[in-house]
């Protein structure tokens, strides 16, 4: 049984819930994965700030056009149905909630949909990009993130204690542990892990959850 | 993940009664002559929809196209900047009848607000009509020394457009001059359904041509030949026909 | 002598201070006369509100495109150089001052820069179009005008009686007898009709006019 | 009426001291590079333009480009969303040694406030950066019941751009997303120098794909294989050179 999911399963999970056609901004780095975990049948057209709507996968090495590239800087491609766009056209894409679903990274998720995800604080440089845009844009707003930091505290917490992103925005999280939403200032537990108690997650979890009758079981296939 | 709608009373279908909807167009050029001639056969089929609010630069002409659809007595206000044309009798007669309202709007800042609607911008502030009476009501700041009037953002339940190619995604192009207000209409509209000349299959329309990409469309309509305002006027046409 | 000048030798005049290159947007009606006289060897490009720059003459008569007409709705044609946009591009340009020019038609001029000349008062259908944008968009805006009403009335006035297009836009006035400017508040001469004396000139306008020693003549060919 | 530049030291030309640059790209899509190293060429020879503010989403990356405009002290204050890059340590450096201001704003609002500038728009709401440190200070109010933050117009005395084809008369196109913030800081400058790969007659662009006006644009010079930031930071690439 897995301890708990690997980035790569929760990119899959968070790809379960997005529906055919729908218009997807994935924030930098790991929820980039979640292109790669579209069910069959279903086609999502992926966003990037930068100006880009409809793009496809990443070229093969050595064939990148540097001037083909998504808000992470990465190599990507067209496909038969891209459209360019300037920067103000592509935020008026998301300040003007046309987005379906955002998914981003999280260093903290608060019950009452308070995110922090760009600022550890005063030291070091701050960038924000457009992660400030994206969680008051969408219309639906998930993170994907590991349950716990490294030191083991929890991310999901009552309060941020770090610099907000966006006040009250997410309404989903995906975890390596968990499917929590939330609703009306509080955590709802949707899906868990088998073999983890809702004792045990809640212990991770930095608020009291409410936890349905039987959650379902958060099942993922190995990547 | 097709757009393509079957038919134009499908692309109308869900317009109910009290909506706004932005219709595309400056004068005739751009103006989706035949999807609002869709709305009034439901209208005369059905006496729905009615109450209308719609927003167009001008307020018709003739007896076709926006003209017919304010005859048929469907609008109850229109927003726009210009209600005058060559031949601007409808509108002309039921506004000084007390029958329509009209909120005139400067052309610029209907434009600006049509896409503030698009763009998740509440409000924004504009020289424009500073010490007009179309200011009269509104906030005013200084920035800089020089005043501003606030003005805020317009949105619409449905927006209908005229467009030269579209495909299935609702990527589309448009004609010359015909571009005008509809780019900025599929912004701003909860619902989007264009006339397109042509619908292609994606990626026939080159990725840097596309003037507004599919996020902003949620159906599109084949109309092979589009009707154009100025050569029905020419005819005298009246929609619907009379018969006599 | 002429009594006066007739409109489209108003719209020469005015067309004699139009510099090569400039970005010039002309009102509906008598103002799109202007582009008729560009001056040999000079050559404005012509902004059009509902988005064409670089538009050219009117087509042939049953060669129109309806889909290609300028703001009074008249058949245009494309030149080289030519360039469509949407509305809102149109208005940036003008809002945020990159016209060279705008010439426009007036009911009324104040000495204070004040225009009016879009409603005539309460009754009627009232209508607006771009004069509001554009009367506080372009670098330089200019009035071409009768002097007076049919009445014999001063259209050039100490305040507007009529509803304000806008407030202190006005700088240069191109009239049937004169060329206006207004500078501090105040009226100031610049070329008249030859055979016009200046206090005939100051009995024809509504408000004190400054004037130079030697205001000079106000020559236009018969056209 | 020919906007073509002799060079690119004569597009640099007229940038003084303390003067805003708004400089286009997106990382290294669309970044004006020999602009820039033309700028640093004065510089090196003349110790001027020095206490730059610079307007870019980003901070430069390796030691050409932006982050070398910034390397050789050109740049008093950055306005940007995101100095991070694959190799920041330019500006890093400056940064936390406290010779390089930052003034840190949302992509979408930097995006917003340049086209405002550009629009004669003085100041917008925005819901971007509600409730978070980025808005403090700034004024707040609710529209509809939600709350939103006055952003301001940013414009610029310059604006360095990049563009794929432009005509004499400065209508532009840009290659795929390379597009990014160059059209809007052409609006947004009071003198905008555009880098091109090839200069062309007017009429040679179809008016359908001009993507920038000539309005927008007061030069344009043509650099026909201009470098891409990726490939010269690969190639370890320095500017100026170093002489060892």
């Amino acid at each position: 049984m897995t301890a708990k999911l690997s980035p790569t399963q929760i990119a899959w999970r968070a790809a379960q819930d997005i529906a055919d056609g729908a218009y997807v901004n994935l924030g930098i780095g790991f929820p980039e994965m979640v292109a790669k975990f579209q069910p069959p049948g279903r086609q999502a057209i992926f966003h990037t700030e930068n100006g880009i709507l409809g793009f496809g996968e990443a070229p093969a090495a050595g064939s990148e056009d540097w001037d083909l590239i998504n808000a992470g800087k990465k190599a990507v491609t067209i496909k038969p149905g891209t459209a360019f766009f300037h920067h103000a056209d592509s935020f008026a894409m998301v300040r003007g909630g046309h987005l379906d679903v955002a998914i981003l990274g999280a260093y903290e998720v608060a019950e009452n949909g308070d995110l922090a995800n760009w600022s550890t604080g005063p030291k070091g440089v701050p960038a924000v990009g457009g992660a400030m845009d994206l969680v008051h844009g969408a219309k639906r707003v998930a993170v994907i993130t590991d349950h716990v930091t490294k030191d083991g505290k929890p991310k999901l917490v009552q309060r941020c204690s770090l610099p907000l992103t966006g006040v009250g925005c997410v309404t989903r999280i995906y975890s390596s542990h968990a499917v929590v939403d939330i609703e009306g200032g509080r955590f709802v537990l949707r899906e868990k892990l088998p073999h983890l108690s809702v004792d045990e997650l809640q212990a991770m979890t930095g608020a009291a959850m409410i936890v349905p009758a039987a959650p379902a079981d958060l099942i993922v296939p190995e990547l | 993940m097709d757009k393509t709608l079957p038919d134009l009373a499908t692309a109308v279908g869900g317009i109910d009664d009290g909506m706004t909807v932005m219709i595309g167009g400056f004068g005739g050029s751009g103006a989706p002559i035949e999807l609002i001639h869709a709305l009034i056969d439901r209208f005369v089929a059905t006496g729905h929809p009615r109450d209308l609010v719609v927003v167009n630069n001008n307020a018709g002409n003739g007896h076709v196209g926006l003209a017919a659809l304010i005859e048929a007595g469907m609008v109850r206000k229109l927003i726009c900047s210009f209600p005058r044309s060559a031949d601007p009798v409808v509108f002309t007669e039921m506004y000084l009848a007390g029958k329509i309202e009209l909120e005139l709007v400067p052309q610029g800042t209907l434009a600006e607000r049509i896409r503030a609607g698009g763009a998740g911008i509440p409000a924004f502030y504009t020289p424009t009509s500073f010490g007009t009476d179309l200011a009269k009501g509104k906030p005013v700041e200084v920035f800089e020394g020089r005043s501003y009037v606030q003005e805020r953002w317009l949105k619409a339940d449905y927006a209908l457009v005229k467009a030269h190619l579209g495909d299935t995604l609702g990527n589309l192009t448009y004609r010359m001059a015909a571009r005008n207000f509809n780019p900025l209409m599929c912004m701003a509209a909860a619902r989007t359904v264009v006339q397109v000349s042509k619908i292609v299959a994606p990626g026939s329309i080159d990725p840097e041509a596309v003037i507004t990409p599919g996020i902003f469309v949620q159906g599109v309509v084949e109309v092979p030949d589009p009707a154009q305002e100025e050569m029905l006027n020419r005819a005298n046409a009246r929609y619907p026909e009379v018969a006599e």
